[in-house]
């Protein structure tokens, strides 16, 4: 079966990269655009194979606190949900931060807000990036814009999420959940067996030695000099992440006059804009954020420096773009266009927007 | 002795073919058609206009509210 | 190469099926393909539609306004896609169930009697594959012996009996397809 | 005599509520959903109560139950209609307040919700369409899914093992002390209809007569996610859910 | 009693102003440092005076869902919580701002994130200002910084809550919640009747009459271009809110040559900062928006074309400073300064960290 | 014989459980949860799984235990014990998983995660501090507050119409088929101490065994909550609380 | 005039209620005044403490690190805010339960034994009132009348026949209140 | 007959004085003290050597485990 090219949903894919890299627990709850991570999942039984264990929890709220508890000792664990159930998630998600456990998490977004439509948006960044639940935390998040980068997001989440103990998060959409695409899957991996657990990850609560002092797994501290000292530990950590672990892609921006910004499944419509604009003698690139959070700065800050002007393309009424000024700082003129409820824009309307609002 | 005669109306662009009014009916006499409405579903009619009794447990257990029965009493 | 298809018809149908097989094809072939369906609950015993892009090249968006192609399987999925095909694009229809059939002039519009001839093949199964056939005929996109290595992939093998019959109403398919 | 005749000499037997407007359902062929939308709108419309009725959707297939019973509707958050009822009832003392959920709303997710508005003896209504399964999303197990029962989520079958014991929330609510009226039944044949519709009606009564809260459990089918016809569906209702769930009332403290 | 001043913590006078206001229905959960607004509510028994409805919910999921259930008849209905429970909420939130319903919110927020501390914190802002829920909603966000605001903002919240049909919440911390100070009571208003909340709310889930057609209260549009014409209402209708509402304070801004920009509790150690910059010398004036949002970008504005530099102060790692900057766009430097977990910062340092960070 | 003597040459009958750390404990003079924090220790030191044992903390006066008794620890967020549990125990099987909470944490706000956890006969034990309040958040009224009793949000006594009635959810875990032990204890002497600590080590093997889930709940004081002495707290937990809360096993799946 | 004073003991030692009574005398007597209690589960069984700031003018932070007097009520608190008298500034402390005494030499340190007053008096509730009287000894910041103004505006009317009471023991803390 | 003597070790820093151990003693041998420890609570102590039977029943109802016992076995 190796490198065997094959065809599936980019929820499919998901579900079997978690069983081959080797994950040790899902739980997770039904909901519209993402179920078939969860099916796929049972369909495949890894208990059976792996020793994964795949759980349909009562709730989103039990969804990520399963996850926060698995978490805690020391196991790679996910969820998936979408947007309403993600809201629900955001006191847990603050929980996991404040613990300081890896984990991954996915939200295949849906138009909002409220019970909203299911069809595709990317209305929740700003949830994602900035922090959702309570507190000050940050969770590391990884746009994939292919049914491959889907799959491949599973061990990059969690090999960022355990070096820095700190939840991931893959934010998708409907089109990228739902649609087939060609894709490889990764070989499979042996699940780590619990004494390499208790091995590699010795803060884990995975039972009291004699060798150590009690792990104790909380978020809890009330006294505000020690909880201060937590929260500096934090902002360090976020530095740190935000030093090392940026992640995009350049499409064609060596000679570009006008840069669209944009992930995800608007990375794609992106770059067909693009292609349109240059047949048109517009000389545009594509900067793909692959990491939300660590926002690319620096690179789109050089661009800056190049560039006559940029376009944030989001299937939203303008959040990433506030990440792209506050980058760009005033040095030239950076506008939003994009689609509300569910709606995915034309690439001929990007490149009529890039006219109308950064060329004129 | 007075002889109860019915029929039912069926409301076949609504209709369903979901066929729980063709179980239903205790006399049988209800079928769903070959042709297709405009949403594609095979509908119910009536198959035997003498035999309805009116009874309308088709228009009960219809889930989509698609039929009204109508009867009558007549002295024979 | 590139080509934009829709498939609409009701959930029943095998649209999403059909156009999976498409896009197995497609990969056989060592094409670029894309598959999105339209999902969710009013899909729920209504139409049903799907996107199947083949292409040589990287696709971009999978999410069309416009298309190439349209494959027609029902009235209210008639009604809704006809004026999406682009100008001098190709729209199939079955006649079953079709009651106003396409008036536009500007495409190529063709009529296939799947259903009829799926029922008379005795084999209600083998409707998608009919329909297929006689889009390969139109636009032959991929070759036969890519859906055919397509199906084998997919299939499990103690269906692979099945696969000379499927053979058998693709070339039905481009046979029964007319011009209307 | 002919049709016609009937029609315009004899009586109308039955009709659809006209409460239930004319607008299609989404519903798939043969979904219980229907019958039961019917039943509401003819006990509403026989309480006269057509302009006090505030109901609740869930978050389930019956989501757009609004669409088509014409009264007035708020439509809640997955599992928390019972926490608006509350609110609603508390507000509007004199208003028919009833919540409309399934199995995965109001037994899963909203399982806490239900059963502290239960407890509180709020003065409402719980309709409650226990079609084992997870309708709208796919068919996917829900707590109420019996055991050995093949869904999207349980591919093999339900395994007390993997997926533990089918939850009784029904046998719950009538445990507590805030409960009035509780109730199972189901809408599979015309007399089995009657009966829900009087314990409909029963519950209402008792809502608006602030004797507590009540709840109505219509074991029901949901032929697309049991990917079965419709009469097969029913047919396989009797046969199974019936044990699990058996039908009548399980309380009633206007009987006691 | 009238004009009668008293001297009460933050909690009992926002408890006691929505009684006053006519407040139709209070739902919530106790949670430190806010249980004090419940708490004076069961002892002063409105449900006798003014028939208002007081609940003690099982949750604060419950609670917002029964103010959106009472939201949704056109009643004034209000919750309070503080920081983990208001991510409990935001599925709720995003729910009633997609159904467009008024409604009033308290975060008396905490240290976070997670269970963190119980010490006064302004780390929800993000969560507060850009949408802590999914989908692109706004909540109207008002700012109290004394024991009066704290009563007066419930009718300022519910007056614009209702003006717009969109969430009202007062973001309010710990020092503001728990202290005592002096204060004026409103006077008691009458509850409106049933009858005035069906004539003034149409809209409203109140019972179907022949008159009108029946009354949904949904968030839910399966149909993208639907939903697309829902989102694009919003998205308008918070520009009116951006137009007409900006609340904001000057304090010894009009000669100066620098600006702190802080609200709430950090304002008033603010107000003392600038006090003692001034004594040595340093021009400093204050900015306190009062809504966070709609947020002063216009003063803002104003002011990064007449003073040197802008300190944000708040008692978090940085997040409006983000707001600020976005205003500033790189106009002139714009800095943070905080404290964590629970510490609220002394006005000298405040002072250290103005030199330090942006005049030196 | 001096005081010195009996120690050098005695055997010592009562020693708090090694397990039990140094550390003072922040509870209030006379507090149940001290008691139950003992029996905890002493049971898993006993059992010898001192290096097994994954505790779960809540959100609540005993959110602190880890801090007091030396296993692994997680502190869960508010009522969400039981599903860090199930997780917990589903990755470690041959850990000894349990929970500690109030019936704030547990019958409040957790209803859904114990229920749910309880049914699908998760093998963990929940021990369940019922002291008809909420006694970290200063005194407010719990589901397990008893009719007419006064507290923070009820100060004028428990009313059944405004607030409903006291939930009696360890009665509802003896319904559910994934139960293997449910009992009801207390603590206020030592012949009710001894009898808990018997019931924990019930609860704890089942767990081990793989019975099912298990729950132990306490009939516990809280002295401030309640304004009231300790010794006075004992005593009105008995004259009042054992009438809503009968004492004995529930349900025991191996006494059958 | 501006003072920043603690108030700290143990739980049950009405600290929170003597800072609310220093707080309404100030109201009382028109000063600016704010409380601000260190509030949470720490304080169960523990120690409290409460934040009072008297002014004529607008009072910004209410929250403080250096206090201009500090009242302190058990040993722990000593320990704790000792160090955070500002220099000049005063401490007073209860024998009663204090081992170790302050050692500061840089501010006006007072000892005032108002339990064991208060036991003499028979009037254990008259502890608070006894403290205050020794602070307003030391700092008249506000007027006794004022003080007794705020009771009678906080007390329920049944409980005024106490003021006259409560008169007595704050002149009585002014006569025990001794420079350590 | 052997007679049981016992005694009792109080953790007099831990104690919280809540006065518990006073009630369950049996033979009424314990009291709190007048004095305070650090903490302010007026803590335990044996106040009858001789009649101390260690049972233990004082320390086994201590919530914070301040008491340990010991007894011996005394042939008369
Ligand atoms: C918070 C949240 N979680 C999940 C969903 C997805 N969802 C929609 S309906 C549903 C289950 C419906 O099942 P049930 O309540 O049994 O109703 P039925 O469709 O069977 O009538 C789920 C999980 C959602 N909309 N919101
Ligand atoms: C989400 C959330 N809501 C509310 C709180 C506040 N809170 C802390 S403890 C508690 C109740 C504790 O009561 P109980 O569980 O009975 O435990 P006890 O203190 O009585 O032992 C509450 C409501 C919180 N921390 N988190
Ligand atoms: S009314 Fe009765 S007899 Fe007539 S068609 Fe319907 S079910 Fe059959
Ligand atoms: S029951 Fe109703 S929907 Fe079903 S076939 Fe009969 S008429 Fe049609
Ligand atoms: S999915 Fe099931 S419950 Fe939903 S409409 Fe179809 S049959 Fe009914
Ligand atoms: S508040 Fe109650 S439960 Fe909490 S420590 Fe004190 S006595 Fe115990
Ligand atoms: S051991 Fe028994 S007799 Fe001795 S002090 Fe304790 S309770 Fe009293
Ligand atoms: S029971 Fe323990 S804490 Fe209480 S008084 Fe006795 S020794 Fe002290
Ligand atoms: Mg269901
Ligand atoms: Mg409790």
């Amino acid at each position: 079966m190796e490198k065997e090219v094959l065809l599936m949903k980019g929820n499919e894919a998901i579900a079997l990269a978690a069983i081959r890299y080797g994950v040790d627990g899902y739980f997770g709850y039904p909901i519209t655009p993402q179920s078939e991570i969860l099916e796929t999942l049972t369909l495949e039984k890894p208990w059976e194979t792996t020793g994964m264990v795949v759980l349909q929890a009562e709730s989103e709220v039990a969804s990520i606190n399963m996850v926060y508890g698995g978490a805690g000792t020391g196991k790679k664990v996910m969820t998936s949900s979408s947007s309403p159930g993600m809201s629900l998630m955001q006191e847990g998600v603050s929980y996991i931060a404040g613990a300081e456990l890896p984990c991954l998490l996915v939200n295949v977004m849906r138009g909002g807000p409220g019970l909203g439509t299911i069809q595709p948006s990317q209305a929740d960044y700003f949830q994602s990036v900035k922090g959702g639940g309570h507190g000050d935390y940050r969770v590391i998040t990884l746009a994939p814009n292919s049914v491959q980068e889907m799959a491949d997001f599973v061990k990059l989440g969690f090999d960022l999420a355990f070096k820095y103990r700190n939840p991931a998060l893959i934010l998708s959409d409907g089109v990228i959940g739902q649609m087939m695409e060609k894709i490889v899957l990764p070989e499979q991996v042996k699940r780590r067996t619990d004494e390499e657990v208790v091995k590699q990850c010795p803060w884990a609560a995975t039972g009291h030695t004699k060798d150590r002092k009690p792990n104790w797994i909380t978020s809890l501290e009330l006294s505000p000099e020690e909880m201060e000292k937590n929260n500096i530990r934090f902002q360090e950590k976020y530095k740190e992440i935000e030093k090392n672990e940026v992640l995009y892609e350049e499409i064609q921006c060596e000679d570009a006059d006008y840069l669209i910004v944009a992930f995800g499944s608007m990375a794609r419509i992106g770059s067909k804009a693009i292609e349109i604009a240059r047949e048109q003698g517009i000389k545009v690139g594509l900067l793909r954020p692959i990491t939300l959070w660590p926002f690319p700065k620096d690179i789109i800050s050089e661009y800056a420096d190049k560039v006559k002007g940029m376009l944030s393309l989001e299937i939203n009424a303008g959040q990433m773009v506030e990440d792209v000024r506050l980058t760009v700082n005033g040095r030239i003129p950076v506008e939003h266009f994009g689609r509300l409820g569910g709606i995915v824009p034309d690439p001929d309307k990007v490149v009529e927007a890039l006219k109308a609002k950064i060329i004129q | 002795m007075a002889k109860i005669r019915g029929t039912i109306v069926v409301n076949t662009e609504r209709c369903k073919g979901c066929n729980l009014c063709v179980v239903a009916c205790p006399v049988h006499i209800i079928t769903l058609q070959k042709e297709v409405n405009r949403k594609g579903y095979n509908y119910a009619q009536l198959i035997n206009e003498e035999a309805c009794i009116g009874c309308a447990s088709c228009a009960t257990v219809c889930p989509d509210g698609c039929i009204e029965v109508y009867k009558i009493k007549m002295d024979k | 190469m590139k080509e934009e298809i829709i498939i609409a018809g009701f959930g029943g149908q095998g649209v999403l099926s059909m156009g999976k097989i498409l896009a197995y094809s497609g990969l056989m072939d060592g094409k670029e393909v894309t598959w999105m369906p339209a999902y969710g609950p009013e899909q729920r015993g209504g139409t049903a539609n799907v996107t199947v892009i083949v292409s040589d090249e990287k696709i971009s968006s999978p999410i069309l306004s416009t298309y190439d192609i349209a494959i027609i399987l029902n009235q209210p999925s008639l009604e809704k896609f006809e004026s999406k095909v682009k100008p001098g694009g190709i729209l199939i229809y079955d006649g079953y169930g079709i009651i106003n059939p396409p008036t536009r002039k500007d495409i190529g519009v063709y009529c296939i009697d799947a259903m009829d001839e799926a029922t008379e093949m005795k084999n209600t199964k083998a409707f998608n594959m009919i329909v297929l056939g006689g889009l390969l005929k139109i636009k032959p996109m991929v070759a036969i012996e890519s859906v055919l290595k397509g199906l084998k992939k997919t299939l499990p093998v103690r269906h692979h009996h099945l696969i000379p019959m499927n053979e058998q109403a693709i070339i039905r398919g481009g046979e029964i397809i007319r011009k209307q | 005599m002919t049709k016609e005749e009937i029609i315009s000499q004899g009586t109308l037997a039955y009709k659809k509520p006209t409460l239930l407007n004319d607008t299609q359902m989404h519903y798939c062929p043969g979904c219980s959903h229907g019958v039961v939308h019917k039943l509401v709108a003819e006990v509403i419309e026989e309480m006269g109560m057509e302009d006090k009725a505030l109901g609740i959707s869930p978050v389930g297939c019956a989501v757009f139950i609004y669409k088509y019973i014409d009264i007035d509707w708020e439509e809640a958050a997955h599992g928390r209609a019972p926490a608006l009822a509350t609110a609603m009832k508390r507000l509007w003392n004199d208003r028919l307040v009833f919540t409309y959920q399934g199995d995965g709303d109001l037994a899963c997710i909203g399982t806490g919700e239900t059963i502290h508005a239960l407890n509180r003896g709020e003065n409402i209504t719980i309709i409650f369409i226990n079609n084992a399964i997870y309708g709208m999303t796919g068919g996917q197990m829900a707590p109420t899914t019996l055991m050995g029962m093949k869904t999207s989520t349980s591919p093999f079958g339900r395994d007390a093992k993997l997926h533990g014991y089918p939850l009784h929330i029904t046998e719950i609510a009538a445990t507590l002390e805030g409960t009035a009226y509780v109730s199972r039944q189901s809408v599979e044949s015309v007399a089995a209809i009657r009966k829900a519709k009087k314990a409909i009606r029963k519950a209402f009564d008792y809502s608006m007569a602030g004797k507590g809260s009540n709840l109505v459990e219509i074991v029901s089918t949901c032929n697309s996610g049991w990917k079965m016809s419709p009469e097969k569906a029913n047919e396989w209702m009797k046969e199974n859910m019936f044990d699990y769930y058996p039908k009548g009332d399980l309380k009633d403290i206007g009987a006691e």
